[in-house]
């Protein structure tokens, strides 16, 4: 090859770097055979402690769920995980239609008109929606109402300081609110006053941001359903392992008249000459590639495959499946509930609000309770002191369809005194 | 072959999938939550039993280009080989079941993992420390601008430009603008390096900082980037390193000895985290230690072997993302790193700068070269010279996918009219190369003689050439409400969208 | 688009992949051993880096068909979904990484998996212990002669001829000769059913059992059943069931209650065990009690508890297969038992019934139908009707690839001339059959229009119609040394073999 | 669909079984959900005890090798592992393409002309050789020299008695004698003369079988090249778990003048019309479908996957990865057995004799000392005298790849009294 393009070595075709800058190589030990990587990663892996699903209680924004075998299955083709973004439409149909059918799923399960191809996770989709209705309304002051994620509110607090907004928690929305975000249920497990709370907005002249769990939403009235401009949330527990945190997907999905500020790639539906029928990226000039520092965000490489994974869990579930997961979620979760709460000392943290399948509870000596548990085998509630001051001793626990009637039994039966 | 959409074959008939049951006797949702909270509308996802999913999912995979198959010359996207092992990595139990709020004596193992890719990343790079939290190259150009701004603002200085050179990608002004940040624009000189007399007069004390990528969008390195780095940091702006072609130097020189004083990664370029046909990637900023106070919290901590979480970082930006970024990729990253080790990523960069210039030498007959070689990792050619035959830069594009070729990036970077942006990467052979380029030959010459075949293509793919400016016409139509049909999503009433 | 051979695709160029090194100060081969017991040819193999022969098997894979893809709807063969569980149960560490040397104490899971396997599997077809040794339904077809004749033998009986229907599958009269008997064909009636009369007339104190499958091959049900065991029994010959057509009737009736004595039966027809291109299976043989003594050691014994590997079994035939059989066939099978439940297969046996009912009734207007309905879970057609057009069952099946389905099976059973073999199996959907059924309405009405279309199919798949005749011819010439290229293997002498 | 077919119910379908014989269902619990079923299933699994690659020692037949994540990737195609044998060849040239590699790699380790499609394992392989060597011979006798494979053994006698062909054990070969088959290393791992074997068994009139080590012949001279008229063996080190014994693969190749007696599928070149290449069946007039009772063998579904799986391994080591692999196995089990000999009381059980990566040691208690090794969580080495009363006290040891150097040392630790 060299010869070809007429050099003696590859140096020839370095000559355009400062030979000041030239190195002799990386300060990293040499590389490994695939064996050794993995035996070296391993030990890794073994270094963690991974609590079985069932004796898991905690949740706080990472929830274990049943991931049906046929996801994986999907995601691990490699013709899916190892394709670009579709810049080529005709050469990507496969994953330009998987979107088009996670787009038009979200939009389903929110109740809102459109969704978009898809965000990092709940957080930046949270912070992505404030700047919505920053642009779209021109005040650049967001509202915070009650319980959310508190890494949510970090990271729009961080993006808000960019643009110049301001993040104020708690208080009533006014002219200079340019949207009121809220979570539902809320970051402790609680059910807010969902509708109340967007018509405060709107009648203030604000957007109501609604940050929703998606499987309580076979439950809970769908954001567009009470109104709400835009719906996010994180997108975990469709088919997505905890991985420490990431990679997991957030959705955003709106109404009708807020779709050109929307961020990020949207999926439609277009035709060859022959009328068939074929997708492509669509509405592009909302995006950096095209309108650059005027874009409605920076976000190019976002998090398809997650969206793909979602789309194969919906899809797996369908309307009873899904339906039954809240369920059994939600039934679990009051059966726990009943069960703690007559632990000596033990008491629900907010007895008059509504849960759905997370809880607060206020637990004596919380840190060496759950500590007890770790011991156990058990990862137990949540301590939420940590970030609230105000809730000192208030730990959420979780249920799902991975913790058996046993698994509680055991849970119950650890925190004996 | 087009495939039907799940909604579209979707069934009655089908049952739901068996699930657990409650086992217990709590209350069930209608039972306690009032009315008006629950769902009204009935939850219209689609229902199909596991064969047919599995079957759509399969028709729908091979509908798709991807690097396990193709060779995908995509310029500036690094589309390399993305080992297998690393997807066993990632997958590990130890990994995938880790619930991210455990206690720190349980997660030692994933701290150590990020704590040692944080070491070698800043061996690669040449900086201080580097966060891992950002969930992808613009995320990442974003954090590194905010920790920039804060940098600033830590000394009073209120500086409100970043400047941008023309060849920069979109997500560096998108990026700039989002921190807050004007934007200014520095002009190419006729060589396709950053002008240093137009850098020279855009420069300011109202400059933050400017953005570059090194080798620029051309795939040339830029020179005179020690006078550059200079001039900026003279002003007392910072100099920001846009990390996608980093593939073109691991080894041979790092963009932090270059004078750069923040940098981005995009590990699913560099490191073969795999694209998932359009992320989820990761974008990890590394930075040299005046901005070290500034990085997102939390941070990796180690001492005496025991791992931490530091958020007592009183100058900290803040958090960019939930947690502690997308933490699968980085397992990925890491266990491409220890494969390869110093050596292997250096044989890599050298092998992506000969298999570029190779091809690009194969190539230079067929298609305009604007710009003068030797190239880095990659090439941007022009389809300029076929004019006068109507021939344009995406028809090549799509002659290229009818032979089973993806197509280079076409139209970028913006200062190259219809520009052919090639980038083979290393883990593509002598034969794939020379047979790519006979494919471009054979479409050149084609633009020649009959033109018009050209813009018929793709013609062997399941749909051809799809009309987007019809669809944005339709999309028009539903924003505006004088259409029902959605377009951005199934609905019934568009019956199937088709 | 075909695809070269690895050995086409290598390169010198490649390096080896990165393996250990040896790390101790042990002698290399060449120290220690003797010249002539060293290798002294170069070993010959392909040398492909990674990408590449991912790409590679790609291609390749992309050249099949398979259930994961295209109804499959192979007579006899009980193409069914394979759910992805399975695969998952059999790759978890705990399974896969088991040692079959290990002490008992330390593989209990894995026995008690074979242990509740045999029960349910006894549950299904009525039997009293089940042998999970054999490979494959034919290993199990050989594995129940050999106790059968072990039976007789112990009873000193001198029993030499196996009774084999002229309907029965090839493996039946070949398992019945490798294990030492005469085979003697027993003629079908007009019904598709045995003719008792002929089955009369060939038993005789000679006959040691007849092999009978049950719904035959024809897909009918042999409604004597009973008489016909009661026939073989009153001899002193023993009755086989061969279990490729269980899928019929899990949970409706079982072999055990007709009277077989031995039963084997296909996990990977039945139980949804993969069938990976041809394999592996597993067909364990259940018996009752008066064949237990002869069951191959080990079996697997369950007391308190505790689990046992017993060899001490004096009259058993011996071992057919090293260690205990295909056991990660077992663990998927079990895996699929468990999540189906009695419910579920019985569910499974009633739609398979369905299925084939319902298509054998759409085509039926389109194909010659030899024999009455109904039928059970899958049917024989002829294409014989078609005699006149010169148009054969081949190229109907070949045709059918050509619009994306596999073809059934073709001139199987023997007794059907241009018998065309279809088993819809309960995992495909209404819609599936009734494509699969245009299909054949199309090229059954092209067969009378345009016959000498079909001769040319199939056209859209990656090859033609394969002359297998001139094949064989130069085979021949390889063996009999008139031609130097193997045909059956590569080599450089064939230049690609091409 | 009943009413299609003119039907009132399931029922009317199943005229044809006699009433008595109908059921009311299975006596088996009802089906569980995916979550559940995988449950139930991890819980067996994890009643096993797995020990870790690189302190398992114990051979036998099943090894223990670094499997490269590539031959999964490949393995897992639902393309392939979901696809039926290959009747209809022009759908199935993946398959058929990659039968015809694995036969020509065969071809090539072995140096034989021709290999089959792949057999059930390297027991039934030896039986299928042996019943090769008797139609050809006309002989009914076969011998076994030396320390074969117990297992193999006993499946030979198995088939054999079937054919009424007689099992020796030793003994020079004579004119009754269809074959001699030698294993090659032996089941203790000791190097048996294979030339002096195959030159007795040749001049008897016999046939010469060679069971190997597909690993060791990118050592070892392959039977190829001392003129063995069959080599056989089991091919789970190319790429294969031990997953408790199977499924493996079989191998059988031969000489050219052997081939039409060859049992079960073979692919070779076919041509469509306009001459473009693909594979086949061949020779199909051997098998069971074609001449049933005068088949070659009965076999049928064979181990095509598993020949898949081999085919991916050798393609991914390429000549200089086998020979990497085989020379680290064979350094480090001289390593170790240098350091065994040094134990008190341990010495070599056959001092004499060459071995590759396997050998028998003398071992003073050896079940206490085994048992010991696994309380310390390492796989030991097979105590042999379970088979051989001759071999009381001896225990085989193995070495490959995955025992790095550090692991040797913690056994040679363990074992210190
Ligand atoms: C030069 C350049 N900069 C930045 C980016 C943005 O990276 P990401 O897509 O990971 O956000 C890209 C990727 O397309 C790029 O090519
Ligand atoms: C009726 C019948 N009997 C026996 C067999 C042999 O089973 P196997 O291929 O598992 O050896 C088959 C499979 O093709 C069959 O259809």
């Amino acid at each position: 090859m060299l010869e070809t393009i007429g050099v003696d070595s590859i140096n020839d075709l370095l000559v355009d770097i400062p030979p000041s800058l030239r190195l002799e190589g990386l300060q990293l030990p040499a590389g490994l055979s695939e064996f050794e990587t993995m035996a070296q990663v391993s030990a890794l892996a073994a270094r963690n402690k991974v609590y079985p699903d069932r004796l898991t209680f905690r949740g706080g924004g990472i929830y274990r769920r049943f991931i049906p075998a046929a996801v994986a299955a999907v995601t691990s083709k490699p013709e899916f995980y190892t394709a670009y973004t579709p810049y080529q439409a005709e050469a990507s149909q496969g994953t330009l239609q998987a979107i088009f059918e996670y787009q038009s799923l979200i939009a389903e399960l929110t109740g809102m008109d459109v969704s978009n191809a898809s965000l990092y996770d709940g957080a930046t989709a949270v912070a992505e929606a404030a700047m919505m209705a920053y642009v779209h309304t021109g005040r650049n002051e967001v509202i915070v109402s009650g319980y959310v994620h508190p890494e949510y509110v970090q990271v729009l607090r961080a993006f808000g300081e960019g643009r110049g907004i301001k993040v104020r928690k708690g208080g009533e929305p006014n002219k200079k609110t340019a949207a009121v975000i809220f979570q539902q249920p809320d970051f402790l497990g609680l059910l807010v006053d969902a509708r109340a709370i967007t018509q405060a907005a709107h009648d203030a002249g604000a957007l109501a941001i609604a940050c929703v769990d998606p499987i309580s939403l076979a439950i809970l009235a769908p954001p567009g359903e009470y109104g709400a401009d835009i719906a996010v949330g994180e997108g975990q527990q469709l088919g997505l392992s905890p991985s420490f945190g990431g990679p997991h997907v957030g959705f955003i999905a709106c109404r009708k008249d807020l779709v050109r500020k929307l961020p990020g790639r949207l999926v439609g539906v277009a035709h060859d000459a022959q009328g068939r029928r074929g997708f492509v990226l669509a509405l592009a000039a909302r995006e950096q590639h095209i309108r650059r520092e005027k874009a409605t965000s920076n976000i190019c490489t976002n998090h398809s495959l997650c969206a793909l994974a979602a789309a194969v869990y919906l899809t797996y579930m369908g309307p009873y499946g899904l339906k039954q997961v809240a369920d059994v979620g939600f039934r679990r979760a009051h059966a726990l509930a009943d069960r703690l709460k007559t632990l000596p000392g033990w008491e629900m943290a907010f007895p008059d609000r509504q849960f759905v399948n997370e809880f607060p509870v206020r637990v004596p000596k919380a840190p060496a309770v759950l500590r007890k548990l770790a011991r156990k085998g058990i990862l137990g509630g949540l301590d939420v002191s940590r970030w609230f001051r105000e809730l000192k001793g208030v730990v959420t626990f979780t249920c799902t369809e991975v913790n058996d009637a046993r698994a509680i039994d055991e849970l119950i039966e650890a925190l004996q005194p | 072959m087009t495939e039907p959409l799940s909604f579209e074959l979707s069934r009655p008939a089908v049952d739901p999938p068996r699930l657990p049951d409650a086992e217990v006797s709590g209350p069930a949702p209608a039972d306690v939550l009032p009315h008006d909270v629950l769902r009204s509308h009935p939850l219209g996802l689609p229902r199909l039993s596991e064969p047919e999913i599995m079957r759509h999912y399969s028709r729908l995979a091979s509908l798709n280009y991807s690097i396990s198959e193709n060779f995908y010359p995509l310029g500036s996207c690094t589309m390399k080989y993305n080992p297998v092992v690393n997807e066993t990595a990632a997958a590990l139990p130890g990994f995938a079941g880790l619930h991210p709020y455990q206690d720190e004596d349980s997660i030692q193992g994933a701290l150590e993992l990020m704590w040692r890719l944080e070491r070698a990343l800043c061996a690669v790079v040449g900086v201080e420390r580097v966060t891992l939290q950002p969930a992808a190259g613009a995320h990442g150009e974003w954090t590194a601008l905010r920790m920039i701004a804060a940098f600033h603002h830590s000394r009073n200085e209120n500086r409100t430009e970043v400047l941008v050179p023309d060849s920069a990608h979109g997500t560096n002004p998108a990026s700039a603008a989002l921190s807050g940040f004007q934007v200014v624009e520095v002009r190419s000189g006729p060589d396709g390096r950053i002008s240093l007399a137009d850098l020279e007069s855009k420069l300011s004390p109202r400059t933050a900082a400017l953005m570059l990528t090194n080798p620029n969008t051309l795939g040339l390195f830029e020179r005179e980037i020690l006078d550059i780095a200079e001039m900026v940091h003279a002003t007392g702006a910072l100099l920001y390193y846009d990390g996608a072609n980093l593939n073109a130097f691991m080894g041979i020189c790092r963009p932090g000895d270059m004078g750069f004083d923040a940098v981005h990664m995009n590990l699913h370029k560099t490191f073969t985290t795999p694209h998932g046909g359009g992320g989820p990637g990761a974008g990890p900023v590394g930075v040299k230690a005046e901005l070290v106070p500034f990085l997102p919290a939390p941070t990796v901590e180690r001492t005496n072997g025991h791992l931490t979480l530091d958020y007592k970082r009183p100058q900290s930006i803040g958090r960019v993302r939930s947690f502690y970024g997308n933490f699968g990729m980085l397992v990925r990253a890491y266990t491409y790193i220890l494969a390869m080790g110093g050596d292997g990523l250096s044989q890599a960069s050298q092998d992506a700068v000969l298999g570029a210039n190779y091809l690009r030498k194969l190539v230079e007959g067929d298609l305009e070269m604007p710009h003068e070689g030797p190239c880095m990792h990659e090439f941007v050619a022009s389809a300029h010279n076929l004019h006068d035959s109507g021939v344009r830069a995406l028809d090549i594009a799509k002659a290229l996918l009818d032979k089973h070729f993806y197509a280079p990036t076409v139209y970028f970077p913006l200062v190259v009219p219809e520009a052919i942006m090639v980038e083979p990467t290393e883990t593509e052979s002598k034969d794939t190369l020379d047979s790519f380029a006979a494919a471009i030959k054979e479409i050149v010459s084609r633009a020649k003689t009959d033109p018009a075949s050209l813009h018929a293509e793709p013609t062997r793919l399941p749909v051809g050439r799809l009309d987007e400016v019809a669809a944005a016409r339709r999309i028009n139509a539903y924003l505006q409400g004088t259409s029902d049909d959605p377009v951005l999503r199934w609905s019934p009433a568009s019956d199937g969208a088709s």
